[in-house]
């Protein structure tokens, strides 16, 4: 009963985490603080959710699957955000004048 | 409440994706339909045709859509404002919402079957056109416009020809520029 | 109200988030980030949904979005980047 | 002979992989996932991955549960960072250069995927063995100064298994 409560307790943790991701997602001016926030807080609550749910579960088929699916994106979520930020530096997304200009200069 | 949130989700992002003129857009939002579709198949209680999508939706069909889409060049255009010196949200939407200019170019570009991109950067104008990768660059420094093209470019002509006939009466040059990045100032 | 449906109704309310920052946003990358988040938020809902009816094959939809997932946005942030000559 | 064994163990993991997704253990899984994985293996070395690649890919065990380990702790360490910086709103967004001194592809990417993962950064692009990267809270763009705020230990962990 306890672990139940404790998972539940965990899931909520990243419910928030997450909402606060959104916010951040809506409310900031510009792309890359956007994509350097949501890619940390959004892994962060994909782990508490995966963490409470096994909790719940206890130990069984159900719970290692969770493992797999838990390995699988922090494997793959880091690509994604990375290929999208590359994308958008490669196509001449800049965000300041003064960085690039020291950095050619010197 | 899940339920009718993500079935209200599902017909908005259906309308977008017809709508949408910049068909990289749609493919986007059509990514997103499958996927709240994929779910809904879930929560109706059939997980194998919520696999088959999953599998279709994701992998096999944006394949197919980006496939398709290289057949459409891309248009790259480069916006470049002197005022500001940084880029953000705001820098954005009012760089392409105030200049009727970049609308009507967009507008040519689908006609011509081309594909529109648009890219806002705060960087100078030497910088860009050493780049070499956008085929055409805006600059606007207060009221002034000016339109950088590259002689090269197959549309260039049907451009001057847009911006001379509708953009008279306003500040705006037009301003060819060739291999050596010489820029020739159209006499007449 | 069950817990897990208040659970699943909220991350529909993010959904709602993250899909009018694919409207709204200005370039196409927002769009893009937009996407990679409705994705684990909907792996996230599929990992719920398991709990709630407890059948456990219907996690292996999440192991297939996590797998494949991802390849979409990739194949098209690769499509719309240009590079430098 | 070293072939062999990176077989074996190889093995032993598509057979655990197998009996997850199959949810059932017994002798007939178990031997199954083992010869599904020997067939991937064998198409893979004959058609995709030709070469030695077991050197390429190579990260001992206890590396990388060490390495996974303090990945997870460094995530939350990230989150509740990015969580302060939302609701003070304090950023300072700019673009640096790290220099790494691994000198192995598969280890720069291990490298690249942790600080994508980790308190307030995320890789942009690789030459070679610099890397760019966006910080959060740029305060300086000289490479070694930002490099160990960057870096943190990653670097011998990675590497630490190997040596």
């Amino acid at each position: 009963m306890i672990n139940v409560i404790a998972g539940q307790i965990l899931m909520g943790i990243s419910l928030v985490f997450m909402a606060i991701g959104i916010y951040s997602v809506l409310t900031f001016h510009d792309f890359y603080s956007r994509v350097v926030i949501t890619a940390k807080v959004d892994t962060v609550g994909f782990i508490t959710l995966i963490f409470g749910a096994m909790l719940i579960q206890g130990f069984s088929f159900f719970s290692l699957k969770l493992l797999l699916i838990l390995v699988f994106e922090l494997l793959t979520s880091p690509i994604s955000t990375h290929s999208i930020a590359h994308s958008a530096y490669t196509s001449g997304y800049t965000i300041r004048k003064e960085v690039r200009a020291e950095g050619s200069g010197e | 409440m899940t339920e009718a949130i993500l079935l209200l989700l599902l017909v908005l992002l259906a309308i977008i994706a017809v709508e949408t003129q910049i068909l990289r857009m749609a493919v986007i939002f059509l990514g997103i339909f499958s996927l709240l579709l994929s779910f809904l198949y879930l929560y109706y209680g059939a997980p194998d045709v919520a696999i088959a999508e999953a599998v279709m939706a994701s992998g096999l069909v944006t394949l197919l859509y980006l496939t398709a889409l290289k057949r459409h060049r891309v248009y790259t255009i480069c916006f470049t404002n002197e005022m500001f010196r940084e880029v953000d949200d705001r820098y954005i939407i009012e760089g392409t919402r105030r200049g009727q200019l970049l609308r009507e170019i967009e507008q040519f570009c689908i006609s011509k079957e081309l594909e529109p991109q648009i890219i806002c950067t705060p960087e100078d104008l030497s910088l860009l056109l050493e780049k070499r990768s956008y085929d055409l660059i805006i600059r606007q420094e207060g009221d002034q416009l000016t339109v950088y093209g590259n002689q090269d470019n197959y549309f260039v002509d049907e451009l001057e020809m847009l911006i001379i006939m509708r953009y008279q009466d306003l500040n705006c040059k037009f301003i060819r520029y060739d291999e050596e990045l010489t820029l020739h100032e159209e006499a007449s | 109200m069950n817990f897990y449906a208040v659970v699943l109704a909220v991350l529909a309310l993010l959904t709602i988030g993250g899909i009018t920052r694919v409207i709204i946003g200005p370039t196409i990358w927002d769009r893009l980030l937009g996407l990679n988040l409705v994705s684990s938020k909907i792996i996230m809902a599929i990992i719920v949904f398991a709990l709630i009816i407890q059948r456990s094959f219907l996690l292996d939809i999440a192991i297939v979005y996590s797998l494949l997932g991802y390849i979409g946005s990739v194949l098209i942030a690769r499509f719309i980047e240009r590079k430098e000559e | 002979m070293k072939r062999l064994l990176h077989y074996i163990k190889m093995m032993i993991v598509f057979a655990v992989v197998w009996v997850i997704l199959e949810e059932r253990i017994d002798g007939t899984t178990v031997l199954m996932g083992a010869l599904i994985g020997l067939g991937t293996m064998l198409v893979t070395d004959r058609y995709v991955l030709r070469g030695d690649y077991q050197e390429t890919y190579r990260l001992g065990f206890w590396t990388a549960l060490r390495y996974v380990a303090s990945l997870i702790v460094q995530i939350y360490v990230a989150g509740v960072q990015a969580v302060y910086r939302v609701l003070t709103r304090k950023l300072n967004v700019g673009i640096v250069d790290v220099k790494t001194s691994l000198t192995s592809d598969f280890h720069i990417s291990l490298l690249a995927n942790s600080i994508t993962l980790t308190p307030g950064t995320v890789t942009l692009d690789r030459k070679g063995d610099t890397l760019k990267v966006i910080w959060i809270d740029c305060t300086t763009t000289d490479p070694d100064e930002a490099g160990p705020q960057i870096k943190l230990n990653f670097e011998s962990l990675i590497s630490g298994g190997r040596s």
